[in-house]
């Protein structure tokens, strides 16, 4: 340790202001950076989820048409 | 009778959305293929594609036997493309746009004040075509068809702001062109006014079930 | 079709583009009436001194050069997009950064050449001494093609965007940097009385380097735009 | 043809391989940062000019050397997109740009931060915090032009050609900076140069390097595994592994 106490870590010679707004700067940047990853694969997974429900609205849409012309079929034979 | 051309399996998607997946079509000497379907559908896309503008994201075309890209100049020299964009200056006049569309062309013993004739145009020459009407302008653009030789006309709605006298001249234009050997790809939102065995039809419909995000 | 060699190609789209100019003076003359009017408000803003002119002249001449050269730019390409014109020279036999160099050089006709016979009026509002006029016009000379190549790379990249220009400038300007270092050096020398010669042969290499690469580019370009 | 030689062309698979190397990435990239910022910043033995205020060197360092890096990368994934088409290459240059241009700011903060100290002013036009910006401009660039586009492959493409212009611009705007530099401010001693180091200070430096590259890599593997969920969103694998059962059409 270059440091006998931890006043002297946050005073940094005199320069703790610096150094210590440049690594939480950084840190924050990266930070900022990791969570915006993560929330734009929750966002990927909201958009699944609506996908899905578009595609069951479409095969519902689908099945009842079938299930239409099925029954004028009946009704002219 | 000789194949011009040839789509193998096709699949396009176009902004998230797929347009038609393994389309295939082919296209002889003297035929003409008319691609029909709603808005939207790509109908435009798959001419562009067959055009060599777009790259389909699965498939390949064949032009006299050999795949797009084996012959590029073959491929530019054979097809002609008019799309539904007029490629017409509208800030030069009807003659102005001719002559420098055959000197673009290579047609340079063409007479500019002919094709005027041709296509209707005469007395209009020194107006700068942004004053023309739609029709007139689009003449101007289907100006090219009289004197190119290219095998393969692909023509994205030709019709399109042509009035009856317009569109009955683009089809005798067409009638030569299939007598000559020629092949012609189109669509039209018009039925066709054309009766012979040598029209084909194909039909892209939308197929929803793709649409995804964007 | 009937064979036309690329050269004739070239040339029919360079008389075209020229032709079609022609018929919009203004669009050529506003981007020199920008570059006279901000090279006056110079002197209104920090002094006519003398001193302090001739000092920031070079740049003054030279950023107002860059911005004027965005100006016109965004047209570049745009009308030859929504006329259909571009597919068309997507489809042409000659090969396509042929014709991109074509539409390059007549860009630098209309915009950068007038930029030079221009330069001594902006040097002389600025009070730049006359030893120097001569090197601020080479460096034009020889900057100001690289500039429409540049430019020429930008459009093609934002032609379909329909609203490039705030996009297009912070695609671009970052790039004209090192064209503005070395020219804004060279008319320094001449003025401290050292020889321009280095810098205006490293401008001249510049200049051959991206006359040579941005017509791959914007052919590149023009290919995804009309996709 | 050459699309089916490239396994690495298919989403899922790619997906699949990246997913394998993200938690090593991401466990090595927090050992060695934490273990080369904590050592830098408490063990390190203060210099003997600037005292303390150099542990910025234990951040700033690595992150511009990976700023530079992750633009050549991804120029090479831009070479890569428009001349084999393959679009994992495309979404890569969306995958690299944001964690490159947090880099680059990162590098640039830091950068000035230290300048205070040491010059006494916040910025200073030194010749690589200089270079810095305009490599943030570049980044920028990319994205703003990736994202303008309705069509996500057009705006890559795009991107692509964008990134390959810069990478050739990025040695000329680096040399006429530093050329630049020299004119003006004469023999200003770069403060940033450590032309030798004593171990005590070189192996925390090294390992935070060495971090940072873990790192980044991290980082990009993350993005791009987004990346690729994202554009193969219509696919079924893809939504199962989002966690939702897909509906395989009609």
């Amino acid at each position: 340790m270059a440091f006998d106490s931890w006043q002297e870590v946050i005073w940094m010679g005199g320069y703790g202001f610096y150094v210590w707004l440049a690594f939480g700067v950084s840190i924050l940047a990266i930070a900022i950076l990791v969570v915006h990853g993560l929330l734009t694969r929750k966002k990927l997974a909201q958009m699944a989820v609506k996908k899905q429900q578009q595609q069951q609205r479409i095969a519902r849409r689908k099945q009842q048409e079938r299930h239409r012309s099925m029954v004028t079929n009946d009704s002219t034979s | 009778m000789s194949v011009v051309i040839e789509a193998k399996q096709l699949t396009s998607v176009r902004a998230g959305r797929t347009l038609f997946s393994a389309l295939s079509l082919q296209l002889g000497a003297g035929e003409i293929l008319h691609v029909e379907g709603p808005n939207g559908a790509g109908k435009s896309t798959l001419l562009r594609i067959i055009a060599g503008l777009l790259q389909p994201l699965e498939g390949e075309v064949w032009l006299f036997g050999q795949p797009q890209q084996h012959d590029p100049e073959l491929w530019q020299r054979q097809t002609l493309f008019i799309g539904h964009k007029p490629a017409v200056k509208a800030e030069l006049t009807a003659l102005e746009n001719l002559h420098f569309q055959t000197q673009l062309d290579g047609a340079n013993n063409v007479d500019a004040w002919q094709l005027l004739e041709t296509v209707g145009l005469l007395g209009l020459e020194d107006i700068p075509a942004q004053q023309l009407s739609a029709g007139q302008q689009r003449r101007i653009a289907l100006a090219r068809l009289w004197y190119s030789q290219a095998k393969l006309w692909i023509l994205d709605e030709p019709f399109t702001a042509l009035d009856t006298y317009g569109i009955e001249l683009l089809h005798q234009r067409f009638q030569q062109h299939l007598e000559n050997g020629g092949s012609l790809l189109l669509t039209s939102h018009q039925p066709l006014t054309w009766s012979g065995e040598r029209l084909q039809k194909i039909r892209i419909e939308h197929n929803d079930e793709e649409l995804v995000y964007e | 079709m009937n064979k036309a060699s690329s050269w004739q190609l070239l040339s029919a789209v360079m008389r075209r583009d020229l032709a079609v100019a022609l018929r919009r003076r203004s669009d050529v003359i506003n981007p020199l009436l920008f570059v006279v009017i901000v090279v006056t408000l110079f002197p209104l803003a920090v002094g006519p001194g003398p001193d302090v002119l001739g000092r920031i002249a070079t740049g003054v001449i030279w950023v107002a050069a860059l911005l004027s050269s965005l100006l016109g730019s965004e047209r570049l390409f745009r009308d030859d997009f929504l006329d259909g014109n571009l597919e068309q020279l997507v489809l042409s036999p000659a090969p396509l950064p042929f014709l991109a160099l074509g539409k390059i050089v007549v860009h630098w006709l209309l915009s950068g050449l007038p930029l030079v016979i221009l330069a001594p009026v902006c040097a002389l509002l600025l009070k730049l001494p006359f030893e120097a006029w001569g090197t601020l016009m080479l460096t034009l000379l020889v900057g100001t093609p690289m500039l429409s190549a540049m430019t020429a790379v930008g459009a093609a990249l934002t032609v379909s965007l329909g609203r490039g220009g705030a996009l297009l400038s912070l695609l671009l300007l970052p790039l004209f940097i090192p064209l503005l270092i070395f020219a804004a050096a060279a008319v320094e020398s001449t003025l401290v009385g050292t020889s321009a010669y280095g810098q205006v042969l490293l401008l001249a290499g510049l200049m051959l380097l991206t006359l040579t690469l941005a017509p791959l580019a914007v052919a590149a370009a023009i290919r995804v735009s009309v996709n | 043809m050459w699309k089916w030689l490239h396994p690495y062309a298919k989403g899922e698979a790619t997906y699949r391989l990246l997913g394998l190397w993200q938690p090593w990435l991401s466990g090595l990239a927090l050992i060695f940062v934490t273990v080369g910022l904590v050592w830098g910043l408490f063990y390190a033995p203060p210099d003997y000019q600037q005292g303390d205020s150099y542990r910025i060197i234990f951040i700033h360092v690595p992150s511009a050397m990976f700023s530079m890096g992750a633009y050549t990368g991804m120029a090479i994934a831009a070479l890569i997109a428009l001349v084999w088409q393959i679009r994992t290459a495309e979404w890569a240059i969306a995958a690299i740009a944001p964690v490159g241009a947090t880099l680059t700011f990162v590098a640039l903060f830091t950068g000035a931060v230290w300048g205070k100290p040491m010059w006494g002013t916040w910025w200073e036009w030194d010749a690589r915090l200089t270079s810095q910006l305009i490599l943030l401009f570049l980044y920028i660039g990319v994205l703003a032009l990736y994202y303008a586009f309705n069509d996500a492959r057009t705006g890559a493409k795009a991107a692509a050609i964008l990134a390959l212009v810069g990478v050739i611009n990025v040695p000329i705007i680096h040399f006429s900076v530093y050329w630049w530099n020299s004119l003006h401010q004469g023999a200003t001693i770069t403060k940033f140069e450590k032309p030798s180091m004593p171990p005590e200070m070189l192996i925390p430096l090294l390992i935070s390097i060495a971090g940072f590259l873990f790192l980044t890599a991290a980082l990009i593997t993350q993005r791009l595994r987004n990346e690729i969920l994202k554009q193969e969103l219509h696919r079924p694998w893809a939504m199962e592994k989002l966690g939702v059962e897909a509906n395989d059409g009609v």
